[in-house]
C-alpha cells in the first residue's frame, strides 16, 4: 500500500452489484434453473489505482471513533464497500485488536437511519434544505454575536477537530466549549492531577503482580478497555497475577476476578482506607504519607471498615495481604467510585493505597507529554453537560453548537436539558443520527460516518506514548449530502474569518497543511512533510516527540465520608455501564443490541439487576416488572435477578430508552440516567451519578427476559474446568 | 360370565354378505357427508398452515436451536406405527391361518395404506428446502452428486416409499375377487372402475391359483418389510448420539409401539364401522375379544420394553441418558410422560375385562386412550433429548406454535377423508374372505347342510369350491 | 456422471468411513482457547457476525431460540449457591468444534455436511435441504437453522457491508461456524498463486483476529511449529481416537476437549481457567 | 405467486432431466483447440443475445488487432473475476483511434461525464459458486507454461469463442455438472468448500 494519490473519491467509488459476484440473494435459487444473462450490471472502476483489484479487498488503516480510546483500525475494502474492521497492529492503543464496539463501526456507517440531507427548522417540523441554504441560517444567526452567548457542547473531541471548535470559538472570543460524557474517568484525572502532578498516568497492568480494583471497569467500559485487554492477558500469563476486583455490581472484569468482593455501595473508598490502614498497622507499607493522613487513619481498624463496608475484616486483611506480598500491585477505581457523592476523597484513598504499596514508578507511570497541547483530547464528564444546562436554563445562549453528543439522551433527567435547550436561541446540530438532540435543533448538520471521513485523533488515554492516529475515508459517502465533520466546521470558520482560511478547499487540504507543518511530528525515522502525511495514510499512526512527565506525590488524602441511608428510598441505584452500548450511542446498532450483555447474557432491553435477597424483599422474580422510583422519577423494567450485586444496590444499565435514533434504538429499555438525582461530588463537581436512592415496586406484569443460555449453571459437565492457581503454577507458570 | 360364541354366523347365506357389503358402499348417509365436511375443513386447516410456514420460513413453528424437530417428526413416527396394524392383520395372520382376521383385515390394510400416505407428507413438510426434496434420492444427476447412504433419512426415503407401494399393492391384489363382485352388481360410473380394476377377473381356478400364489408371495415379503420400516424410523433417532435417542432396543420398541397402536386403531374403526355400516354380522363381539386379546398382548410386550429402556439406562450409568430419563419423569414434560405411561401400560387393562372388552363404546374409549398414549410415546421420545442433551448452555423446553398444532390436526382429516372415500367405493369388508371362513367353519356341520348352504351360494355366481 | 462414478467412488468412500474419515489431510485447522484470559468480551461474536453475513433476529426471535450467533460466549456460574459469586463467571466461547469424527456428517440424507481434506467440517448451503438432522445430532447445539428468510432483514445500505467472498444463507439452511473458510481459502489461494504452502499466523479467524487478549489461536495442528500444534503439544492434547488415546503424562496439564469421551475428536482445545484462592 | 413456488418445486427435476437428454446427445461443435494436455469440459450452451450500452466488437480487438484476452481483462491472473477494463483504459487507445466510430464517441461521452458504463453480465453464476479466474489461470497457463499469447485457449474453455462475436454470448452452460467433469478430467479439486461457501 503505497503511492497514495489524493484524489481517493474516484476509486473509493462503489461499484455495480455484479462488480464481482457479490452473494447477495441468498442461496435459495434452484441450482438448476440457469441464470439468465444480462440481469445484473457489471461497472468498471473508472480510473483505479494499480492495486485496486475488483474481487481482492484492500485494507486502509483508519481510526475507531466508537469511543473515546482511540483505537487503530484496517478498514477492508472491496469494489468500493467496507466490509469489515480489525485492529491495526501500527497502533500503541490496541496493537491489531478489537472490541465488539469496533467491529460493530460498519454498521455505524451503514446504518439505514443515518441522516441524509441538512435539517432546518419550520415551526415544529424539521425540514430538509441543502447545505447552502443551512450555512446561511447559521451565518445569519451567528452574525452579532456577543462572546459570552455562544456556547459548543460536545462529546471527547481532539486532533484537529478539536483545533477547528477551539478556532471557530476563539473568532468570536468565546471559551465555552462544554465537554459531556456519561462513561468517563474524570475523577480518576482530577485525582492523579493533584495527587501525582499528571492527570493522565500511564497504567501499567501487565507489569502489576496483584490487582486491586474498585469498580474499575478496565476489559470493558473503563478508559482504553482494548488496551488494558491486551496488558491483562499478559498479567495472566507467566506469573499469573491476582485479581481483586471490589465493586458492588459485578462488572466484566469482575467476571474475570479472582475474588469478587461486594461492598456496600458508596463504602468501596472506605475500604480502601481500610486496607491502608492495614498496610501501615502491618509494617507491609513502602510508601510514605504524611502524619496527617496516617492520623487520619488511625480510626479506619479493621472492624470499622468491615461494618462500613460489609467485607468480613479477615478478607480485608488478606486483600492487603496480598497487595503488598504479590508486588508491584496496582489499585484502580473506577465508576461506581468515580460516581459517588464522595467520589474524589474515594478515589484520592485509592490512589493512596498505590502510594502506600510502592506502585507510584512502578505500575503507574508517568505519562508522554503531548506536544501539540491544541490536539490533546478534550474529555468531559458530567459536569460540563450540567454547566451548560445552567447557563441555557439562564437564557445566556443565544447560539449552540453540539456535537459528538447526545446531550438530551445521555444528561442527567433533573438538566433537563430538553427544556434548557428550548431556552437556546439557535441550536446547531452536527450529528449522523436523528437522534434526541438532533430532533430539538433548529438546525440539523448531517455528518459523514467515521469510515467517510478525514480526521486526526489523539487518544484521550495515551497507552505510553504521543501519537496521532489518522482517519481517512474507507469509501465514498453513502449520502451526497452529508459532509465531514471538519468540512462543516471548516465552514462555519469561513463564515466568521474567510480569509485566513481561505487556502483551505476544504477539511482535506487543511488537515494535510496542518498535519505536516507539525513540528512535533518530525521524529528520526520522519524527515519530511511527504513522510509525515505517508506515514499517516500508510500506517495510520504517527509517534509524535514528546517528553516523559515526572511525578510530583502529594498524599494528602482526606477521610471518606460514609454514605448515608434513606428509609424512604432504600436502595441506590447503579446506572451501570455497558460494553456494547455503551452509553446509548451504540443502541442503534443491531448487532450490538442482539450481543447479550456479557453478565446477564440479556438482549434487546433493560432489566432491573437485583440480588435474590433484595428480590425477596420486594416479592418478585426474574421476569417481573418491577417501577424503580427515584425522587426525580421512575423508570419500569423487567427484574434480573443475580447474585452479584450487593443487596443494597439495584443496577439498570445505560444505552436503552431512547425515544429517538432510529428503528433498531427506539423505544427499547429505559435510560436510567433519567431518573438520577441531584447529588454532586463536591470537590470536582461532576454529578454523582452512582448516589441515586430509589424504591423498587412490584409491578403486576411478568414476561420472559429475553436472554441467551438457558442454564446458568454447567450441571456437571466438563465445559468450562477450574484449576486452583497453585498447579498452574506447577505446570507452566514461572516461579 | 364365560362366553363361548361363535366367530360368525355360520348359517350366513353368501348372497347376504354380497349384500351387506355392497350396501356398505352405497347410499351415503347425511352423517357421511357431515363426515367429510369435517375432515375437509381439518384439512384445509393444515393446508393454510402449510402455505403460511412455506412463505414465512419454518421459523413459525416455534423449532428453535435445540428443538430442531418436533411434532412433525412425532406425527410421522406416530402415522408409520399406525399402518403396521394392517401388515399385522392381513399379512401375519394370513400366514398363521388365523382366520378371525378375514371380516376386520381389509380396513386395517386400507388403513396402513392411508396412514403410510398420511406418514409421508411429515418429512416434506418439515423440510427447509421441500423443493430440493428429490436430492434425498439417489438418481444419476450432471452434477455426480449422491446422497449421504449413510444416514437413516435416505434409508427412511427408501424404506417408506417401498413400504408404501408394497402395501397399497398387497391392498388392490387383495381385493380383487370383490371388486369382480362389485363389478357384477354397479352401474355408472363405478361399473367402469370397476372393471378396470377388477382385472377381468372370472374367479376361475387358474385365475384363484395365481391369486393365492400372489397373495401369499406379497405377505411374506410385506412382513419384513413392515419390521424393517419401522426400524429404520427408530433408527432415525437410535443412529444418533444424542441421550435418550442412542438406544439398542429402539428397533423392537419402535415396532411393538406401532403394532400397538395400529391394534388400538383398528379397534376404534371396529367399532365406527360395526356401528355406522350395521356390520355386527361380521364384526361380531367375538371377533373384538379376540382383537382386544391381541392388543392387550402386545401392549404388555410394549410395557415390557419401556421398562427395558428404562431400566437399561439406570444400570448403564450413563449420566446423560439418566438425566433425559429423570427429565422425562419430572421436568416440565413429566405430564405427558404419565399420561403416556396410563394410557399405554395401564389403561390395556380394560382389554383383559371380558366384560368391558364385549362392551363396544368402552372399547371405542379405550382405543382412542391408547392411541393418545401412543402419540404421546413419540413425542416424548422427540422432544426430551432436544430440550435436554449434553451441551446445558442449550436446555430450553418448547411446545409446537399453532402452524404445527394445525398441521397435525389436519393430518388426521386428511387420513379421515381418504378412509371415508375408501369405505365408500370399495367393500370394507372382504366378501370372498368371509364366505371361505364361513365355508371352514361349516366344515363341522353335517354334510347336507353344508352342501345346501353351498348350492345356495352357488347361486349367487360363485363357486362354492372355489379354492380347496 | 455414471454409475461407473458411484461405484468407484462408493468403495473409496466406504473405506475411509469405516477407517474414520480422511487421512489425507493437507491441513488440520485447529484452535486453543485460552479460558483464562477470555474475559467474555464479545468481541469474538460480534466479529463473527461482521465477517459471516450473520443476520440479527430481533428479539422476539431470539426469544424463541432462534438467534444465529455463530460464535457464542456461554456464561456459568459456578458458585451459584453462595450469597455472592465470588470467583466471577465462567466463559466459554462456544462454536463448531470442527470435530474430525463430527456427528452431524454420517446423517445428513444429502451430504451438505461432510468432511474437507483440510480438516474442516463443511456446510455446503446449497446442497442442504433442512433435515436439520446433523443439529440434533449435535452434541454442542452450534449448528443454527435459516428459520426465516433473513436476507430480507438488512435494511438498505446495511446490505452492502455484506461479505461477497461466501453467501448469504436463504430460509431452510443450516449454518455453523466455518472457521472463517473465506479466509482460509483466499489465503490458501495466495500461497498457491505464489508457489508455496501456507504459513502459520497468515490466516486468522475474525474471532481470533478480533479477541482483545488474544486468547484464541487459530492455525493448522498437522503443521508441528504453528503456534497452536505447539499449544497442543504443550497441554498433551492429541487428535484421534479417544480410547486409544494414552492418557496425559501429566494430568494437571491445562488442555482439554469438550466432550472428548463422546469421541467426535473436536478440533478446538480449551485450556482450564484458573482462579486464585484469596 | 403460486406459478414461482411449482416452478420451484417441479422445474429442477424437470429441466434436469431434459438437459441431461439434451446434452447426451449435444453433437459436438467446432471448437477452440483446447491447450495441449487439457481436456476440455463437455457442453455447449445457446446463450441469449444482450444489449450492452455500447456494442464492444471482441471480434475486432482479438481478430483484427490481436489484443490479449488479458490485456483488457487483466485481474483474471491477479483476482478471483477478469473484470472488466476500467473506461481509462479504453481511453487509452481510444483517445487517438478510431475517435469517429460512434461506439467510440459514446465512450467518449461516457469518459467525459467521469462515468463506465452500466455493462451487463453475460457469464453468470449463482452466488453459492465462488469460482476463481486466478487460480485457473494459474493452473493452465502459468503452471502449464502455455504462452500468454494462447491465453485464449484457457479461456475459451469456459467462455467457448469469444472472438467470433461483437457483444460476448454465453456460449458454455456452466453449471455444476459442467464444471465438475472438467474437475474429474483434469484433476481440480473435489472439495465442495472450494466453490460453494
Amino acid at each position: 500500500m503505497s503511492g497514495f494519490k489524493v484524489n481517493r473519491r474516484d476509486f473509493l467509488r462503489v461499484l455495480g452489484w455484479g462488480g464481482a459476484g457479490t452473494a447477495l440473494a441468498g442461496c435459495d435459487m434452484p441450482s438448476t434453473v440457469t441464470l439468465e444473462e444480462g440481469k445484473e450490471d457489471v461497472v468498471a472502476y473508472f480510473m483505479p489505482e494499480e492495486y485496486v483489484i475488483p474481487g481482492v479487498g484492500v485494507w486502509y488503516a483508519s481510526t475507531c471513533t466508537q469511543c473515546a480510546a482511540g483505537c487503530g483500525v484496517h478498514g477492508r475494502v472491496r469494489e468500493g464497500r467496507a466490509l469489515k474492521l480489525e485492529g491495526n497492529p501500527e497502533s500503541a492503543v490496541n496493537r491489531g485488536k478489537t472490541c465488539m464496539m469496533g467491529q460493530a463501526g460498519v454498521q455505524a456507517h451503514y446504518n439505514p437511519d443515518r441522516l441524509t440531507q441538512p435539517l432546518l427548522r419550520d415551526g415544529n417540523a424539521l425540514k430538509p434544505v441543502s447545505w447552502e441554504v443551512a450555512l446561511k441560517k447559521i451565518a445569519e444567526k451567528t452574525a452579532d454575536i456577543k462572546s459570552d452567548r455562544v456556547a459548543w457542547l460536545s462529546g471527547t473531541v481532539s486532533g484537529h477537530q478539536a483545533v477547528l471548535i477551539n478556532d471557530y470559538l476563539n473568532a468570536y472570543g468565546s471559551k465555552q466549549h462544554f465537554t459531556h460524557e456519561t462513561i468517563n474517568a474524570n475523577v480518576w484525572q482530577a485525582v492523579a492531577r493533584d495527587m501525582l502532578g499528571d492527570a493522565q498516568p500511564v497504567l501499567r497492568i501487565d507489569k502489576a503482580q496483584s490487582i486491586l480494583s474498585f469498580g474499575a471497569d478496565f476489559l470493558g467500559t473503563w478508559q482504553s478497555p482494548v488496551h488494558f485487554a491486551a496488558q491483562y492477558a499478559k498479567f495472566r500469563s507467566g506469573k499469573r497475577g491476582i485479581l481483586i476486583q471490589a465493586e458492588s455490581k459485578m462488572s466484566l472484569t469482575g467476571g474475570s476476578a479472582d475474588a469478587w468482593v461486594a461492598v456496600r455501595p458508596g463504602s468501596e473508598g472506605i475500604l480502601a482506607l481500610g486496607i491502608a490502614q492495614t498496610l501501615i498497622k502491618r509494617g507491609w507499607a513502602k510508601g510514605d504519607v504524611p502524619a496527617k493522613v496516617k492520623d487520619m487513619l488511625a480510626k479506619y481498624d479493621v472492624g470499622m471498615v468491615s461494618n462500613a463496608t460489609g467485607v468480613a475484616g479477615d478478607r480485608i486483611q488478606r486483600i492487603a495481604a496480598v497487595l503488598s506480598q504479590r508486588a508491584p500491585s496496582l489499585v484502580l477505581a473506577g465508576a461506581p467510585v468515580e460516581g459517588a457523592e464522595n467520589a474524589y476523597d474515594s478515589v484520592a484513598a485509592v490512589m493512596l493505597l498505590n502510594v502506600l504499596l510502592g506502585n507510584i514508578g512502578h505500575t503507574i507511570e508517568p505519562s508522554v507529554q503531548f506536544a501539540e497541547t491544541r490536539m490533546q483530547a478534550r474529555t468531559g464528564g458530567t459536569r460540563g453537560v450540567v454547566e451548560f444546562a445552567k447557563l441555557a436554563e439562564a437564557k445566556k445562549l443565544d447560539v449552540a453548537f453540539i456535537s459528538h453528543a447526545n446531550p438530551v439522551y445521555s444528561a442527567p433527567g433533573f438538566v433537563k436539558m430538553k427544556e434548557a435547550l428550548g431556552k437556546v436561541g439557535f441550536k446547531v446540530v452536527m450529528t449522523q443520527f436523528p437522534d434526541e438532540t438532533a430532533m430539538q435543533a433548529d438546525v440539523v448538520l448531517p455528518l459523514y460516518s467515521a469510515l467517510e471521513d478525514w480526521g486526526t485523533h489523539v487518544a484521550a488515554y495515551n497507552a505510553g506514548s504521543a501519537s496521532i492516529s489518522f482517519q481517512q475515508p474507507l469509501m465514498e459517502p453513502l449520502y451526497k449530502e452529508t459532509r465531514g465533520f471538519g468540512d462543516a466546521v471548516l465552514a462555519l470558520l469561513k463564515q466568521r474569518k474567510p480569509k485566513e482560511y481561505a487556502a483551505f478547499n476544504d477539511y482535506y487540504a487543511y488537515l494535510k497543511a496542518s498535519v505536516t507543518n507539525m513540528p512535533a511530528a518530525v521524529s528520526k525515522d520522519i524527515k519530511n512533510k511527504d513522510q509525515i502525511w505517508n506515514a499517516l495514510l500508510q500506517k495510520g499512526v504517527l509517534e509524535t516527540k514528546g517528553n516523559v512527565g515526572k511525578f510530583k506525590i502529594n498524599a494528602a488524602v482526606e477521610a471518606v465520608a460514609e454514605v448515608q441511608g434513606d428509609a424512604q428510598f432504600p436502595y441506590r441505584l447503579l446506572p451501570s455501564a455497558r460494553l456494547g452500548l455503551w452509553d446509548g450511542r451504540h443502541a442503534n446498532s443491531p448487532w450490538l443490541q442482539e450481543a447479550p450483555d456479557q453478565i446477564s447474557k440479556i438482549v434487546w432491553a433493560s432489566w432491573v439487576e437485583m440480588h435474590p435477597i433484595t428480590a425477596a424483599k420486594v416479592g418478585v422474580k426474574g421476569g417481573d416488572y418491577v417501577r424503580v422510583t427515584s425522587a426525580q422519577g421512575s423508570v419500569e423494567a423487567q427484574v434480573y435477578v443475580f447474585s452479584g450485586i450487593h443487596p443494597e444496590a439495584i443496577a439498570v444499565p445505560l444505552g436503552q430508552g431512547h425515544e429517538e435514533y432510529g428503528r433498531y434504538a427506539k423505544g427499547l429499555g429505559v435510560n436510567p440516567n433519567k431518573i438520577l438525582s441531584p447529588v454532586f461530588d463536591k470537590k470536582t463537581g461532576e454529578v454523582a451519578s452512582y448516589a441515586t436512592r430509589v424504591s423498587v415496586t412490584k409491578l403486576d406484569k411478568s414476561a420472559r427476559l429475553t436472554h441467551l443460555g438457558a442454564s446458568d449453571t454447567q450441571q456437571g459437565r466438563k465445559l468450562v474446568s477450574t484449576i486452583p492457581a497453585a498447579i498452574y503454577r506447577r505446570t507452566e507458570g514461572e516461579a | 360370565m364365560h362366553v363361548n360364541e361363535k366367530d360368525i354366523n355360520e348359517q350366513i347365506r353368501w348372497a347376504q354378505i354380497n349384500a351387506d357389503v355392497l350396501r356398505s358402499m352405497e347410499n351415503p348417509r347425511p352423517a357421511y357427508w357431515v363426515a367429510v365436511a369435517v375432515c375437509i375443513a381439518m384439512v384445509s386447516c393444515a393446508v393454510l398452515a402449510e402455505i403460511y410456514q412455506y412463505n414465512e420460513g419454518l421459523g413459525v413453528t416455534n423449532l428453535n436451536n435445540p428443538h430442531m424437530w418436533n411434532m412433525y417428526i412425532a406425527t410421522f413416527v406416530f402415522w408409520i406405527g399406525m399402518s403396521h396394524s394392517g401388515t399385522l392383520l392381513s399379512a401375519i395372520l394370513h400366514i398363521i391361518h388365523a382366520d378371525w382376521r378375514k371380516p376386520i383385515y381389509r380396513f386395517a390394510e386400507a388403513m396402513t395404506t392411508f396412514s403410510l400416505l398420511t406418514a409421508g407428507f411429515f418429512p416434506l413438510i418439515h423440510l427447509g428446502r421441500i423443493w430440493n426434496l428429490y436430492w434425498v434420492l439417489p438418481y444419476v444427476s450432471d452434477r455426480g452428486v449422491w446422497p449421504n447412504f449413510r444416514s437413516p433419512l435416505s434409508w427412511d426415503a427408501f424404506a417408506i416409499s417401498t413400504y408404501l407401494s408394497a402395501s397399497a399393492v398387497f391392498l388392490y391384489i387383495g381385493m380383487i375377487p370383490d371388486l369382480a363382485i362389485c363389478r357384477d352388481n354397479a352401474k355408472g360410473w363405478r361399473k367402469a372402475l370397476y372393471t378396470t380394476l377388477s382385472l377381468g377377473w372370472r374367479g376361475d381356478d387358474r385365475q384363484w391359483r395365481n391369486f393365492r400364489k400372489t397373495y401369499m408371495l406379497l405377505a411374506c415379503f410385506l412382513i419384513p418389510l413392515a419390521v424393517s420400516v419401522h426400524s429404520i424410523v427408530s433408527a432415525d433417532f437410535a443412529m444418533s448420539i444424542m441421550p435418550g435417542w442412542h438406544v439398542t432396543t429402539f428397533p423392537p420398541y419402535f415396532v411393538a409401539g406401532a403394532l400397538y397402536s395400529g391394534c388400538a386403531a383398528i379397534i376404534t374403526l371396529f367399532v365406527i364401522l360395526r356401528y355406522f355400516f350395521r356390520f355386527e354380522e361380521y364384526m361380531t363381539t367375538a371377533i373384538m375379544e379376540k382383537t382386544c386379546k391381541l392388543t392387550f398382548a402386545i401392549a404388555m410386550v410394549w410395557t415390557y420394553l419401556n421398562l427395558i429402556e428404562f431400566a437399561s439406562t439406570w444400570y448403564g450409568h450413563n449420566i446423560y441418558d439418566k438425566e433425559v430419563l429423570i427429565y422425562k419423569a419430572t421436568g416440565p414434560y413429566a405430564w405427558i410422560f404419565w399420561t403416556m405411561i396410563f394410557c399405554g401400560s395401564v389403561a390395556p387393562f380394560a382389554l383383559a375385562i371380558q366384560k368391558w372388552r364385549r362392551h363396544m363404546p368402552t372399547m371405542f374409549v379405550v382405543s382412542l386412550l391408547l392411541n393418545l398414549g401412543m402419540y404421546f410415546e413419540r413425542w416424548m421420545i422427540v422432544a426430551p433429548t432436544l430440550a435436554m442433551s449434553y451441551e446445558p448452555h442449550q436446555f430450553y423446553m418448547m411446545y409446537g406454535s399453532i402452524v404445527q398444532w394445525a398441521i397435525v390436526f389436519g393430518s388426521f382429516g386428511w387420513f379421515g377423508l381418504l378412509f371415508l372415500i375408501f369405505v365408500k367405493v370399495f367393500p370394507s369388508v372382504s366378501m370372498y374372505e368371509v364366505k371361505e371362513m364361513v365355508f371352514h367353519r361349516r366344515r363341522h356341520l353335517d354334510h347336507d347342510t353344508a352342501v345346501n348352504l353351498g348350492r345356495r351360494a352357488r347361486d349367487t355366481g360363485k363357486p362354492a369350491t372355489e379354492s380347496h | 456422471m455414471s454409475f461407473k462414478n458411484i461405484l468407484e467412488n462408493w468403495s473409496a468412500f466406504r473405506k475411509d468411513a469405516e477407517a474414520g474419515g480422511h487421512h489425507k489431510y493437507d491441513h488440520r485447522w485447529g484452535m486453543a482457547i485460552n479460558l483464562d484470559v477470555c474475559t467474555g468480551c464479545n468481541a469474538c461474536s460480534t466479529a463473527c457476525y461482521a465477517e459471516n453475513n450473520l443476520p440479527v433476529v430481533g428479539k422476539e426471535r431470539f426469544e424463541k431460540g432462534q438467534a444465529m450467533h455463530w460464535m457464542r460466549i456461554e456464561r456459568f456460574w459456578d458458585d451459584a449457591d453462595k450469597q455472592y459469586p465470588e470467583r466471577g463467571a465462567s466463559y466459554l466461547p462456544m462454536m463448531c468444534q470442527q470435530c474430525g469424527a463430527a456427528t452431524c456428517e454420517p446423517v445428513c440424507p444429502v451430504a451438505a455436511t461432510y468432511h474437507t481434506p483440510d480438516g474442516l467440517n463443511a456446510q455446503v448451503y446449497n446442497r442442504c435441504i433442512g433435515s436439520r438432522y446433523c443439529s440434533n445430532n449435535c452434541p454442542f447445539r452450534v449448528r443454527y437453522f435459516n428459520f426465516y428468510s433473513y436476507y430480507e432483514t438488512w435494511a438498505e445500505p446495511l446490505n452492502q457491508q455484506l461479505n461477497p467472498d461466501i453467501s448469504v444463507r436463504d430460509k431452510g439452511v443450516m449454518e455453523k461456524c466455518t472457521f472463517c473458510v473465506q479466509r482460509i481459502r483466499t489465503a490458501n489461494d495466495k500461497a498457491k498463486m505464489e508457489n508455496r504452502s501456507i504459513a502459520d499466523g497468515e490466516v486468522q479467524t475474525a474471532c481470533a483476529q478480533a479477541c482483545p487478549t488474544g486468547a484464541i489461536v487459530f492455525g493448522d495442528t498437522m503443521d508441528p511449529n504453528s503456534a497452536v500444534s505447539k499449544l497442543w503439544a504443550k497441554h498433551e492434547v492429541k487428535r484421534g481416537d479417544y480410547l486409544s488415546k494414552k492418557p496425559k503424562q501429566h494430568p494437571e496439564k491445562r488442555g482439554y476437549r469438550i466432550f472428548e469421551e463422546l469421541n467426535v475428536d473436536p478440533s478446538v482445545m480449551y485450556l482450564e481457567r484458573v482462579r486464585e484462592e484469596i | 405467486m403460486f406459478y414461482k413456488h411449482v416452478c420451484k418445486l417441479v422445474l429442477p427435476p424437470v429441466l434436469m432431466f431434459v438437459s441431461m437428454l439434451l446434452m447426451s446427445g449435444a453433437p459436438a461443435r467446432a471448437e477452440l483447440a483446447a491447450p495441449p494436455g487439457v481436456t476440455p469440459p463437455v457442453g455447449t450452451y445457446a446463450g441469449a443475445d444482450v444489449a450492452q450500452p455500447i456494442e464492444f466488437p471482441h471480434d475486432i480487438h482479438v481478430n483484427v488487432n490481436k489484443i490479449n484476452c488479458m490485456y483488457c481483462h487483466t485481474y483474471a491472473r491477479r483476482s478471483k473475476v477478469a473484470g472488466i477494463p476500467p473506461t481509462s483504459k479504453c481511453m487509452g487507445c481510444h483517445k487517438m483511434i478510431a475517435t469517429d466510430k460512434p461506439r467510440i464517441q459514446k465512450l467518449t461521452e461516457y469518459f467525459e461525464k467521469r462515468e463506465s458504463p452500466k455493462w451487463k453480465k453475460v457469464h453468470d453464476v449463482p452466488d453459492f459458486v465462488h469460482f476463481s479466474h486466478e487460480r485457473h489461470v494459474k493452473k493452465f497457463v502459468f503452471d502449464a507454461d502455455l504462452p500468454v499469447e494462447n491465453v485464449e485457449q484457457v479461456c475459451g474453455l469456459c467462455h467457448g469463442e469469444i472472438k467470433a462475436m461483437t457483444v460476448a454470448k454465453k456460449n458454455k452452460p456452466l453449471t455444476m455438472g459442467f464444471c465438475q467433469r472438467c474437475h474429474e478430467a483434469n484433476g481440480g479439486p473435489g472439495d465442495c468448500w472450494k466453490c460453494h461457501k
